[in-house]
């Protein structure tokens, strides 16, 4: 059926934790539903958000927190599937030191590394750092980017410890530079460093145009929730084999690897666990001075109408 | 055909008086204009937020920028005091315009002097600037880590080729009588370049440090962008992260106030150095 | 030509020059160019307009090199610009961002001469050449004559060994004309420079000159040189009734009218 | 004192053709020192890396760069075959420079004619010199959405401030006895611009067009990277996510053929509007 | 001074132009100037160098604007340039990036001539001045004088009815400026323009001129108008041996000397 294309907007879409978009769309799953979905890449969450915003895309792919934090500003958007039950980072710290720096309690005084204010690993820090007993002041936040700023930065010792994502993870292991301070691919893990879930990667839209167009709604997330169960069942080297080889740029084992160890955030059928949205809440509510004395309808921040459509007729 | 005598010139008398007059009131209706102008744009601007035609989420609006404003000056930034801010991206931009200018000049008058530097190199100066900066920022930040060196190199190279292009084009306009002349007179090499080419290049020169800071501005701040512990580019990117566009906004009423003022001066220096120039106002 | 076949301050042997005109065509500007000029010697040129003047003086002067023949000076091939010549251009090019005393003062200082000696002389330059009260003004503050003195005194204070003069005191009234004149053949007893100079007014370059040479129509080539034997010093006023004076006059004169006139018909014809 | 006969100039004698030959030596040696300064850099890089002293991660190696764009020309890249990447970028690009440099080219002539206009809006311009292009180009996403016209609208305003201060300075340096002269022979305002201002201007805005193309390329990018889904900015943001450091190298690469290539034309176009000029090339 | 009260082509009056020098002092160029040419006229003025004789021309032509006085056209103040006048400046001022002509056609073509027509015309103009074959050239590839003759035809094209001449013919051999006179008086005769010509050249002065003005030192002032009575046509060759000439050619002499020799002594005293 030839439609209007569905425009998706990635924060990264070369990212592992939002992996399940393109994946869909290299296995087919978009035109099996009929859809003619275009893929747009933005190097930012934030930039993503706005473009959803501003009705240039329909959906983006990225944090459910932004569905909180957009909420409080007086924008209504809907997280409709969720692709991870964990927030998917990995808070690294310099090798040398690695012990001693694994507890959040020691950070006093440090620079810590973020891939940008106002960003999810800013939220994720910040939550960490406050679930310890430090003040804002206590540390500094370093807004270092991911990838080779990212690295470079660690390297050169601007940053002791900083949150980051696959495959910067990968790298900064391989080569020695890092170890894996606090692992927040698992939903127990990430239990354990926050207090409670902590679901990240997700596919959300403005919630207005959700409600008017539910029937292309439910065919996206047929789709997603067809790709997670594909998933799901399938090695992650047989994951890996359909992306695009330019995402791994001829390091497939360390691609793998990072999908092996990241293989507990995914969602096995796109349901909002039970009880994570509050659980989200009172983490940004643990740091946040922008939901102060706001009240947060969580119920208009996610939906499971679709997905649980989609798990009934998949 | 009778000789009176000379009398002495009598300056105040009324027409240049009434000229000095034009001018004054010229001022002031140039004034006034600009202020029209700006109360047009932003009564507009806020406005169209009220009547709902602007969505503040996106645009911000005035009465909340200047909010901000006062909020930053009177509490700080969430990164620091606000002055610090301004500080660090004026050094960091004002480093970069005084060495990528200084580079630009030299290159472009060494290139536009000799024929074969020329045909040799402009070809990768040429290649040079159409790398995307926001590439080499990632990659000044490899290689020269996260402080002021990597903003301020970001910034050098957008200043360069704007200045190198304008004083290399400078260097090659310079009238061929000039450099005859000099020649004849006796100039050495190193002298025609201080004695005739640089001073014909000047208003090139010049003319693309006009553009140049602004320029310096930009690189300072995606640099900043792109990985910074403190500078205005960071307060944007904050303020970007969080959706906040009047904080987004309130930063750029603040570079702009720093372009401005570096505008200034340049036109002081300017005014300084081209003081042999006939009148350059168009009096036709 | 001329009998001196002893050496020459400059001498110009078979000289071609020719440009490309904008249709594609060869437009010989010099062509067979022979003149030569001993040390010490003033020579006036004469020759119709366009007729390659200045495009000689380029050549002398090295600014630019001859598809043909030969440029030397003091007996050396041309190869460039050379520090013994003085030129005087056709048009202005006195140094804008300068004032009159910078402007002046510019050779001295490019030949490394001591700051305040060099501003010294040149004041007194600027007396002669009737500057005083200007030293501050810059060019674009001058009339057209007053400039043309600046490049005068610019030339005149390199006391130039060869000196290259294009029209040099066309854009001057008779009196400050003949003061120029004044100075000019007192630098040239002084310094025993060679003298090449351009003028079309036919009074001047007898007055002034050792010999004058006639050029053709273009192709430029030296029509006839005119020794002038009158004694020195020369007055204008009582010259003008002098019988060899109106001679020589007359000659040059007639020279040059066939040139034109050649040149004239040759146009009519489509050049 | 004879007259010869005037024998046809011999254009063909000696000098003329050592001077032709002269010519094409030099043009050989350029091309020779040019070759040798791009083996002796890549040659560097690549040995660098073998040598260690360079790490490749961040750097890549230029045989790694030269496997990638084999391997993009034969199986494409990610989101699609390359040239149609290059497709897109030069159509952003080349629609930005167009129609920033026709802006700048107007505005410039506009406010260097008219006094007032300038007094009025020069500040305007010079203040939106100042702001952040990374800034600009979310504020154009909203506005223009995430197609081509954002990316066109990012170049424009890259290439805009560069091609205006060139445009508006050169108007000033129109020589004034030419402008007064054109009046005296009737010129209108209109036949003014035309025929003298824009001619004497265009050494200036030629100048800036050799930097702007640059310029425009990099603001397309910018704006791929804030969001799109194919262009050359894309296939670099792709490439950097992915520490693939030779894909980041080589799409550079890509781009400054693409700029060589307009540079190229770019001077076609110049030595066709400026053949009256005398030779340009410094010959003392 | 003229005793004609009647229309006048060109008028000033009281007439005061100031420049302020680069020492902050007021240079005063014209102070009092007092001039009017009738319709029809035509005035040669001559003065001392650096006088005021372009800055007068530049005021006339509404180029400038005098800070005392009143400049008149036809009787109407000059508030701007006006199409009737046309101006050959002492400078270049022709257009370096159009050959001589589209230099030619310039005039015309401003004027809303048709394009077919304006070329015809200026084709005339360009062999009238000797430049046939170098219609395509730039002013670059031309020699001094050509560039002057370039500058001629366009103005000439426009039969402006006041014509104001800076020097023009300076930079011409005397053959050329004897045709480039010719022209010039046939142009007068048939527009009945008023010419308001400068020059060094006395004898030049005299030969075209109805009256001639002759200019005092800085301040600029009219310091003597003479009528020349002699008939048209005038001969040059004749003319030299004329007594009225002689008489005439003397008394401006005198005067033009005494003002060059006052300005010398104000030089020596500082000015
Ligand atoms: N660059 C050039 N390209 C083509 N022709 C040129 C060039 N330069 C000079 N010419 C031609 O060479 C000829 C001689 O020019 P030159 O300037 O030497 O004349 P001149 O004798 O000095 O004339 P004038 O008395 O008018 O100054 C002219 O016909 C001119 O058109
Ligand atoms: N912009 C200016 N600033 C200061 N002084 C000026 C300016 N323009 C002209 N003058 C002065 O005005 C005087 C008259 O200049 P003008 O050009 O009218 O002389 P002129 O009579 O045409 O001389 P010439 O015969 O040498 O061409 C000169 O002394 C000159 O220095
Ligand atoms: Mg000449
Ligand atoms: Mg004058």
């Amino acid at each position: 059926a030839a439609q209007t294309p569905i425009k998706i907007m990635v924060g990264g879409i070369d990212k592992q934790i939002y992996l399940p978009a393109k994946l869909a769309a290299q296995l087919g799953f978009f035109k099996e539903q009929g859809l003619d979905v275009e893929l747009f890449n933005s190097t930012s969450g934030s930039q993503a958000a706005t473009a959803l915003l501003a009705r240039e895309v329909q959906g983006v792919v990225g944090f459910y927190d932004h569905t909180i934090d957009l909420q409080s500003k007086g924008k209504f958007i809907t997280s409709v599937v969720q692709f991870a039950i964990a927030p998917g980072e990995v808070v690294l710290v310099k090798a040398a030191d690695a012990d001693k720096l694994k507890d959040p309690a020691n950070w006093k005084g440090q620079a810590l590394g973020v891939t940008g204010l106002g960003s999810a690993t800013d939220f994720l820090t910040r939550a960490l750092a406050a679930k310890a007993g430090l003040k804002m002041q206590d540390y500094t936040l370093v807004p270092v980017g991911a990838g080779d700023t990212f690295l470079a930065s660690m390297q050169q010792g601007k940053i002791v410890s900083g949150m980051t994502t696959e495959p910067t993870v990968a790298r900064a292991v391989k080569n020695g530079t890092a170890k894996v301070g606090i692992d927040l691919r698992t939903p127990e893990s990430t239990r354990a460093a926050l207090g409670g879930d902590y679901p990240a990667a997700c596919l959300y839209m403005d919630r207005a145009w959700m409600e008017a167009n539910k029937e292309t709604a439910q065919k996206v997330v047929n789709a997603f929730v067809k790709t997670l169960k594909w998933m799901n069942t399938h090695s992650p080297e047989e994951i890996a084999a359909q992306m695009p080889k330019d995402y791994y740029a001829g390091e497939l084992d360390l691609y793998v690897q990072g999908l092996r160890e990241g293989k507990p955030q995914y969602s096995v059928d796109g349901m909002m666990p039970a009880g994570a949205p509050e659980s989200v809440l009172s983490v940004l509510n643990s740091f946040s001075p922008n939901l102060k004395g706001k009240t947060i309808d969580l119920a208009k921040t996610y939906t499971t109408d679709f997905v649980v459509k989609a798990n009934a007729t998949n | 055909m009778t000789e009176t005598t000379v009398t002495a010139p009598l300056v105040t008398d009324g027409r240049i008086e009434t000229a000095v007059q034009r001018m004054r009131r010229h001022q002031r209706l140039v004034l006034a204009l600009r202020l029209a102008v700006l109360v047009f744009l932003i009564g507009g601007w806020e406005f169209g937020v009220r009547l709902g035609v602007i969505d503040p989420f996106f645009f911000g609006q005035p009465s909340g920028i200047v909010t901000k404003l006062i909020d930053w000056t009177e509490n700080g930034t969430s990164i620091g005091p606000l002055w610090k801010q301004i500080w660090v991206t004026i050094y960091e931009a004002g480093a970069g315009f005084l060495i990528g200018s200084a580079m630009g000049i030299l290159c472009g008058i060494a290139l536009g002097r000799n024929q074969l530097l020329s045909d040799v190199f402009s070809i990768y100066i040429k290649v040079a600037n159409s790398i995307p900066r926001v590439v080499l920022g990632s990659i000044f930040i490899v290689a020269l880590g996260l402080g002021a060196a990597s903003k301020i190199a970001l910034a050098v190279v957008m200043v360069f080729f704007v200045v190198f292009a304008n004083a290399f084009q400078g260097v090659r306009e310079a009238d061929k009588n000039l450099i005859a002349n000099a020649r004849i007179l006796g100039a050495s090499n190193w002298q025609m370049t201080r004695a005739v080419v640089l001073p014909s290049a000047l208003s090139w020169i010049l003319a693309s440090l006009h553009v140049s800071f602004g320029f310096a501005l930009v690189g300072a701040i995606v640099g900043e962008f792109l990985g910074a512990r403190e500078g205005m580019g960071l307060l944007i990117a904050t303020a970007q992260g969080s959706f906040d566009s009047n904080g987004v906004f309130a930063a750029m009423i603040v570079i702009a106030i720093v372009a401005l003022l570096a505008e200034w001066i340049l036109t002081m220096i300017e005014n300084r150095l081209l003081t042999w120039r006939p009148d350059t106002t168009v009096n036709e | 030509m001329s009998a001196i076949a002893s050496p020459s301050a400059v001498a110009l042997k078979n000289v071609a020059r020719r440009f490309v005109t904008p249709s594609g065509d060869v437009l010989s500007a010099l062509e067979d160019f022979d003149l030569s000029i001993a040390p010490g010697e003033f020579m006036a040129v004469v020759g119709p307009t366009g007729c390659g003047k200045s495009t000689t003086l380029g050549l002398i002067a090295g600014l630019a090199r001859p598809q043909g023949g030969e440029v030397t000076l003091f007996d050396a091939p041309v190869t460039g610009v050379d520090r013994r010549v003085g030129f005087v251009f056709q048009q202005d090019a006195v140094f804008p961002w300068r004032d009159v005393l910078g402007n002046v003062m510019a050779g001295p200082l490019f030949r490394g001469v001591a700051k305040d000696k060099a501003e010294a002389t040149a004041r007194d330059w600027i007396i002669r050449v009737g500057l005083k009260g200007f030293e501050h003004h810059h060019p674009h503050q001058l009339s057209g004559g007053m400039r043309k003195r600046v490049a005068l005194a610019q030339t005149f204070i390199n006391n130039p060994q060869v000196l290259l003069m294009d029209e040099p005191f066309s854009a001057l009234d008779v009196q400050t004309r003949e003061l120029m004149q004044e100075e000019l053949l007192q630098l040239w007893a002084q310094a025993k420079s060679a003298v090449l100079f351009v003028t079309h007014d036919l009074d001047e370059a007898i007055l002034l000159a050792d010999r004058v040479a006639v050029l053709t129509t273009r192709p430029a080539r030296v029509k006839s040189v005119h020794t002038i034997d009158l004694p020195r010093p020369r007055d204008v006023a009582t010259l003008r009734y002098d019988e060899r004076f109106i001679a020589i006059a007359r000659k040059i004169s007639d020279d040059l009218r066939e040139e034109v006139l050649r040149a004239r018909g040759a146009d009519a014809r489509g050049h």
